[in-house]
């Protein structure tokens, strides 16, 4: 059986055509189709840049609502800034799904505490983590600071508590961070450029 | 990076080797396809694995992990052997010429000055023969004995083809294939580039692997030229601002360095880094470095720092020794460590060796984790069954948990790899109380020195002092920040020809890095990101991507360090007489009428230098011209020499066949307790190495739904010969064992892997996904840092993640 | 109701004619196989854009993950490691997904008004809401593409972005696309990009570089640029595509051929007996049986 | 109900639910079918609740028939093995459809052509239930070239069976006295002596 595709519309439609009116009476439904509405028409558009790779590339991240008082801004979708001159709109799989980053079910979202030898994880408030953990910083500095070396030699750090710095945060976050690092006396002190 | 992500689209070869920017970098690589749909450029790889940016190759050669410095010195040895290099350039931008001490040497792997019991060198003899006029000396007919040109051609001499197919594994033909479609770029208007990342840091030779491939860009005369360059693909979206910013152990913002504890006197240490020319006429830019350390100390100390304090000097830490991250988890597992702060930073995972890692953790008094998600670093403790197999009750660590925010709730700047500084707009509120990173640090900040004031305490003049100058003072803004690190002028700022002008006036933003004093009269907090947040405002947020040249450069696009130069060195893209080696590529050209240079970049180079004048490209270099010899700079030689990795399949280094010493890298820093920890290829007899998935991005996305739906499971990868050696097929579980732990996952047998002859014998390699954990969307798998050896490279400490040995096996059932 | 956004060209067990004054640009996707990657990127841009939340499978072995096309994943990468000569090892990697023939199968199989729509700009869309489950278009494709949800028991597939299309920008994995291994415009620019990309991998070694569109289902909105274009069947694609002459039986000479049929036996049951008159008992045997 | 004390039993209470199940179904599976095959008669869908109800239905209806046709097949078939005599009804069925039924054989309790039928729609319902299963989409994944092949030859035999039905029911209708025999399961003895007169005189006989 090889009909040509025309001769196969053709018996179709003749067939169709005839038969169905005459015998039935039934008039086909309006032809008409919406395609599913454009989902971002007055959603808030905000540039940003993708935290994965150092690519550096610029998104545009839709918020629900349009910034006014009682509407809560939510990420609705992200895609890419057809705009920034090394991504010109593209995004890989992970700046793809951005999205699933910002609502992602293990986000933090209250500062949290675990006892010694405890096994679970209390909430508390901001207030306490940063009181307790500044208590637990001077205590150690205090103890363990070394204002001269064994030669004498004046040092002035502090090694028994380190830190390591975030790859992602921003470049504001990290000059506070390295301020503060080093007002301390800290040496141990990273970030991922190894890893 | 050297150039940018959208130059490559100018190069007419790419050289992917120690990465796989298709996967790591896809939106940066798209600018490969582009150079090889628009340029007819020609892409080679050279990778243990064909990935997938071999699938996109015109060629693809095989590579054994860890022997990368025997490929590419093999490649020099071709190209000076050939005559394939750009004799202009190395003539008039390189250290070609210039001549050796006398009693600097190379004998059976080892550079003069070892000393086997610290596993370290002394680099006396590592330097140049000086005139009496303190400049170098030099031979511009390269036929001394002692010139680098002669030093360097014997050194390579010994990297014959044979050698290098018996080190790689890697096919004579394949080899020379590669060697010849390099070689054509020697020629003046081809330009090669070099993408590389982690798959030659990461190793205990990488600096020296990465240095290769520079002396290569060098011979070709391709560093400085638009699709040309050194580029490193950074890893993280924001790790080259916080290397800019100094965020490590030894380190200040922009490259500068802490004191070691000997440099008690403030002079000196300025002097060490303000190095003289070493050949006449040349800028020696970082004779400068006083300005800009001057002018860090005035923007954190503010007016407690003044001339008669050294500006604070004191109160930097000075070092004992690097505390790097391999340093400081040593350090915590000997019980020297109480607390530690893991700030959006996942070291259970991304350090190396995990059970010691975790044993770490374990002896501190307090942990504090800040991060938007719930990392394994926050769970050290928790049993997590076989994936985290540890006792709770037993671990006395006190941790914290404080949730930070993610790219979209705030507001920053962050430094992609191509150095440009963009900002970005908070679009919404975190979920729950999580706070800004800054407003995190904040919050610590002035809780300790409330405690100090109140309390005081050991030495606190450096934390009541440090500058807050914060409308909010919990709340520092990141524009507040962004124009601190700038910098401003405390005192109208004048020109130095012409003490009437006034460049700054009291109180205005720099206009960058030219306008800082040593005197106290600026404040900067960075100084290579000078000009970023001007009295023109945020530079960093600047949207026009306009391209009048047509080669990609945007200048008005953000704002890139340093003065918003694009493509660095590009004065070596001119001829000496400072027209373009490529005119239909011209980044810069020497204006004969202005006097000036001008182009499509800002000049990395004095804006009015002629070239009359002889001034070398290199200008932060005290040479002024590049270095194939690498004086003292590296821990582990002037010239890069292959060593295999701390774990190899092989009993010796084919090099040095009979000296132990030379098998590894003799500079490589190895902990005494880690000796016996590397494992023997007797028991772990195939090459290991651990990659990311484009899918994924490091421990990161596996809490992310869509990629876990595309990347679902953990998995390794098997060559189809080792495959059917242990009779695995696709599918089945296997088990994977270093000699420091073991993981279990699917088999994904591929023809991908091959197995390579090396020293006669077949080596086959496992290729090990690194982004599975404990916590996660994503099916739950184990750490791969559990296989991986506590070992760094040389220079830098970036640990071996890259070739390791392990065995293979297959689960028959899975419990 | 409006008037549609994007003019129909044809749909679904219709047999009028559809408004078809206007005429529109015809579209179409080209995905360079020489360019791709295989990052996956236009799999999670098709997620986000249609919103579609699949679940997190298992490894079986590939990088090919989620293993097939299924309900929410109307678009996968298909990973192929082939050697088309000895010692040259390829990595091929397609982006399946729906093809948009001109002569959709799936159109002509559907028997739901309206629940197969082909837009005058080629774009062949399912309306879900007028489907009804029965997967008849899944027996019409040439090219194994819809999947019946379990979830609704409705069909679905790539839209190539018909929402984003109508309002006039290009599809969701279009856009994402690192390399510019996909690129959408119209079909004759299509055409054209690809006889460059054709070109230049001819001049890098690949003699048998060409384009997929293949005419037995009238062409496509969606092509393929192939390095070997002569062995489609190394992509996992069908040499000759065209709807099976069973769903061309099926679905043309039986419809009109059977109610024909239906109609000439009810109205020769009618003329017989309006001819004949009814078979009535006789008479005679009738007075038989009374007598009895 | 027996009208006439005379009256033949043609067909038991149990029998005639039998065919009834069958023939509801027969008639609910055309219609869905049919919206299902053409759209001129997708309208019919509308008798069922709408496309999707109508796709749902369909094979449950078909499931029911065919088991209710299973029965009915275990029922008749013993009076439905074709003979010598039916064989040469069928050869003069012409003369029968012109309306001459004089010189017709002597039949027993199913004529040749009925006997034809029987075994016709059996044929069309072997064919009809396992394609109607491999096109049973919501259930079961066959290989898409059988589910093609399925395809054409359901909706072919599900045609050819509508016209042996329409012939079967026609048949009815123009044999006077015969829907009665479905309906109160009786029928008259002149109509068995008419039409079956040797399955007449078997039943007068005893």
């Amino acid at each position: 059986m090889n009909l040509s595709r025309r001769q196969f519309f053709k018996v179709c439609a003749a067939g169709a055509g005839t038969t169905s009116l005459a015998l039935l009476g039934f008039s086909p439904d309006a032809a008409l189709a919406e395609v599913r509405a454009f989902k971002l028409a007055n959603a808030t558009e905000t540039r940003n840049t993708c935290p994965y790779c150092s690519v550096g590339c610029g998104i545009l991240i839709y918020t629900l609502g349009d910034r006014s008082k009682n509407a809560h801004a939510e990420v609705i979708h992200i895609e890419g800034d057809p705009d920034h001159p090394v991504n010109r709109g593209t995004l890989c799989p992970k700046g793809a799904g951005l999205l699933d980053f910002v609502q992602s079910e293990n986000r933090l979202k209250y500062p949290e505490y675990r006892a010694p030898n405890s096994r679970e994880w209390q909430r508390i408030t901001w207030d306490d983590a940063f009181t307790r953990i500044a208590r637990l910083m001077k205590e150690d500095r205090d103890a363990n600071f070394v204002a001269t070396n064994e030669a004498g030699q004046t040092v002035n750090r502090w090694l028994s508590t380190g830190m390591l710095a975030a790859s992602a945060s921003s470049n504001e976050t990290g000059y506070l961070t390295h301020k503060f690092a080093r007002s301390l006396g800290m040496l141990a002190f990273d970030n991922q450029a190894r890893v | 990076m050297t150039n940018h992500w959208v130059d490559i689209k100018n190069a007419d070869l790419i050289l992917i080797m120690g990465g796989n920017a298709a996967e790591a970098h896809p939106c940066g690589f798209k600018w490969v396809t582009e150079a090889k749909a628009y340029r007819k450029a020609r892409l080679i790889v050279v990778d243990p694995r064909f990935t997938r940016s071999a699938a996109v190759a015109d060629y693809y050669a095989p590579i054994r992990a860890g022997s990368d410095i025997a490929f590419l010195a093999g490649l020099i040895n071709y190209l000076l052997s050939h005559d394939k290099i750009h004799h202009d350039y190395v003539r008039s931008y390189t250290d070609f010429s210039f001549l050796v001490k006398a009693d600097f040497g190379f004998e059976n792997g080892i550079f003069t000055g070892y000393d086997p019991e610290k596993h370290s060198y002394d680099k006396a003899s590592w330097g140049y023969q000086l005139g009496d006029d303190g400049f170098v000396l030099t031979d511009p007919t390269l036929q001394d004995p002692r010139c680098v040109y002669q030093l360097m051609k014997a050194h390579y001499a010994r990297y014959t083809p044979e050698m290098v197919s018996t080190i790689c594994g890697t096919p004579q033909d394949a080899f020379l294939k590669v060697c010849e479609m390099i070689a054509e770029t020697s020629a003046s208007d081809r330009v090669m580039t070099i993408m590389y990342a982690l798959g030659w840091t990461q190793h205990s030779q990488g600096s020296q692997m990465i240095r290769t491939g520079a002396m290569v860009q060098l011979l070709l005369g391709n560093i400085g030229k638009p699709g040309g360059g050194m580029n490193a693909l950074r890893g993280h979206s924001n790790i080259q601002g916080l290397t800019d910013l100094g965020l490590l152990s030894n380190l200040l913002p922009g490259y500068m360095t802490l004191a070691g504890e000997k440099e008690q006197d403030f002079a000196a240490y300025l002097d060490k880094r303000s190095p003289k020319p070493l050949r006449p006429g040349q800028l020696s830019y970082m004779q400068n470095y006083p300005k800009f350390f001057v002018s860090t100390m005035k923007a954190w100390f503010g007016d407690a720092a003044t001339a008669e304090n050294n500006w604070a000097y004191d109160w930097l830490p000075k070092l004992d020794k690097t505390h790097d991250i391999l340093q400081v988890f040593e350090d915590m597992n000997a019980g020297k460590m109480n607390g530690y702060i893991c700030q959006g930073f996942n070291p259970l995972a991304s350090a190396p060796c995990k059970i010691k890692v975790s044993g770490a953790l374990s002896k501190l008094k307090f942990m504090v984790v800040i991060d938007p998600l719930a990392t394994e670093t926050s769970e050290f403790w928790q049993d997590h069954g076989e994936y985290n197999d540890v006792d709770p009750t037993k671990i006395a660590t006190e941790v914290f948990r404080l949730p930070s925010t993610c790219f979209a709730e705030e507001d920053g700047s962050l430094v992609s790899s191509s150095r440009v500084l963009q900002w970005h707009w908070k679009a919404a509120n975190p979920p729950g109380e999580a706070r800004a990173d800054q407003e995190i640090i904040a919050g610590l900040f002035l809780k300790l020195r409330e405690l100090y004031a109140k309390d005081g305490g050991a030495f606190p003049d450096p934390i009541l002092n440090l500058t807050w100058r914060y409308k909010q003072p919990h709340f520092p803004s990141p524009e507040e920040l962004a124009r601190e690190f700038n910098g401003r002028a405390l005192a109208d700022v004048t020109d130095p020809k012409d003490a009437t002008k006034v460049l700054v006036k009291k109180g205005e933003q720099l206009n960058g890095f030219a306008e800082l004093r040593a005197d106290g009269s600026t404040a900067c907090g960075c100084w290579i990101f000078a000009g970023a947040w001007s009295e023109k405002g945020n530079l960093m947020a600047r949207r026009d991507n306009s391209d009048p040249y047509g080669i990609g450069q945007t200048l008005d696009w953000a704002w890139a360090w340093p003065a918003n130069r694009r493509v660095l060195y590009n004065r070596a893209s001119c001829d000496p007489a400072g027209k373009p080696y490529d005119p239909s590529r011209m980044l810069v050209a020497w204006d004969g009428v202005n006097g000036r240079w001008g182009g499509s970049d800002i000049p990395d180079f004095k804006p009015d230098s002629n070239p009359t004048d002889g001034m070398g490209p290199f200008i932060m270099n005290p040479e002024g011209v590049a270095r194939f010899f690498a004086v003292d700079k590296m821990a582990d030689g002037p010239f890069p020499e292959h060593y295999e990795p701390m774990e190899s399949p092989l009993a010796n280094n084919p090099m040095h066949p009979d000296n132990p010493l030379a098998r590894a890298n003799p500079a490589a820093r190895v902990f005494k307790g880690d000796w016996d920890s590397f494992g023997k290829p007797d028991q772990f007899p195939y090459v290991a190495t651990t990659y990311r998935l484009t899918e994924h991005f490091h421990y990161w996305t596996k809490h992310c739904r869509s990629s876990s739906v595309i990347q679902p499971e953990q998995f390794v990868e098997i060559g189809e010969t080792l495959a059917a050696e242990r009779g695995i097929r696709s599918g089945d579980h296997v088990r994977v064992r270093s000699n420091r732990g073991h993981i279990v996952a699917v088999a994904v047998v591929t023809k991908r892997l091959r197995s390579l002859s090396v020293e006669g014998k077949q080596v086959h390699t496992v290729g090990i996904p690194i982004h599975w954990g404990f916590m996660g969307v994503a099916r739950n798998g184990y750490l791969t840092n559990t296989l991986t050896p506590f070992v760094g490279d040389a220079n830098t400490q970036t640990p071996e993640f890259k070739a390791f040995l392990v065995n293979v096996e297959k689960i028959q059932t899975i419990v | 109701m409006a008037l549609q956004s994007l003019d129909i060209q044809a749909r679904s067990a219709t047999t009028t004619p559809m408004p078809g004054v206007r005429g529109t640009l015809d579209v179409a996707k080209l995905i360079d196989i020489s360019k791709c990657i295989g990052c996956k990127a236009c799999q999670v841009a098709c997620m986000q854009w249609n919103d579609l939340h699949g679940e997190i499978g298992h490894n079986l072995g590939s990088y090919q993950n989620p293993q097939d096309l299924n309900d929410t994943t109307w678009t996968l990468m298909r990973f192929f490691e082939v050697e088309p000569e000895p010692n040259r090892l390829e990595w091929l990697i397609r982006k399946d997904g729906c093809m948009h023939c001109a002569d959709p199968g799936c159109l002509a199989s559907c028997p739901a008004p309206g629940a197969i729509v082909q837009y005058s700009n080629g774009i062949v869309d399912f309306h879900q809401e007028n489907c009804i489950g029965c997967g008849y278009c899944i027996t019409g494709c040439p090219f194994d593409i819809p999947r019946l949800s379990k979830t609704d028991e409705k069909v679905y597939k790539c839209t190539l972005c018909s929402d984003r299309v109508s309002v006039g920008l290009e599809p969701a994995c279009v856009k994402t696309c690192p390399t510019g291994a996909i690129t959408f415009g119209s079909k004759t620019d299509m055409i054209d990009h690809a006889e460059e990309r054709v070109t230049d991998l001819k001049e890098r070694g690949f003699a048998h570089a060409g384009l997929y569109d293949p005419a037995g289902v009238g062409g496509t909105h969606v092509m393929y640029v192939l390095q070997h274009a002569d062995q489609p069947e190394l992509y996992g694609l069908p040499r000759d595509p065209a709807i099976s002459p069973l769903v061309e039986i099926w679905k043309g000479v039986t419809k009109p051929l059977a109610i024909a049929t239906m109609a000439l036996v009810g109205f020769a049951s009618l003329f017989h007996y309006v001819t004949k008159g009814p078979n009535a008992v006789s008479k005679e045997i009738e007075k038989e049986e009374e007598e009895a | 109900m027996r009208r006439d004390p005379r009256d033949l039993i043609r067909y038991t209470a149990g029998q005639r639910a039998n065919h009834w199940i069958v023939g509801i179904s027969f008639i609910l599976l055309g219609m869905s079918g049919l919206a299902l095959f053409h759209p001129a008669f997708y309208p019919f869908s509308l008798l069922f609740g709408g496309g999707t109800w109508t796709r749902i239905l369909h094979p449950i209806f078909g499931v029911i028939m065919g088991l209710a046709f299973i029965l009915m097949v275990i029922r008749f078939t013993k009076h439905n093995l074709m003979r010598r005599v039916d064989w040469q009804w069928i050869g003069r069925v012409g003369e029968m459809v012109n309306g001459i039924d004089e010189g017709m054989p002597a039949q027993g309790k199913y004529n040749g052509g009925q006997k034809l039928m029987f075994w016709l729609l059996l044929l069309c319902m072997l064919l009809l239930i396992p394609t109607g299963i491999i096109l049973w989409r919501a259930y079961f994944d066959f290989p898409v070239e059988l589910v093609r092949w399925a395809a054409v030859i359901h909706s072919a035999t599900a045609v050819v069976m509508i016209c042996l039905i329409f012939v079967h029911v026609y048949a009815a209708i123009w044999v006077t006295g015969t829907v009665r025999a479905m309906w109160y399961g009786t029928v008259t003895r002149a109509w068995a002596k008419q039409h079956h007169r040797t399955w007449f005189e078997e039943v007068t006989r005893r």
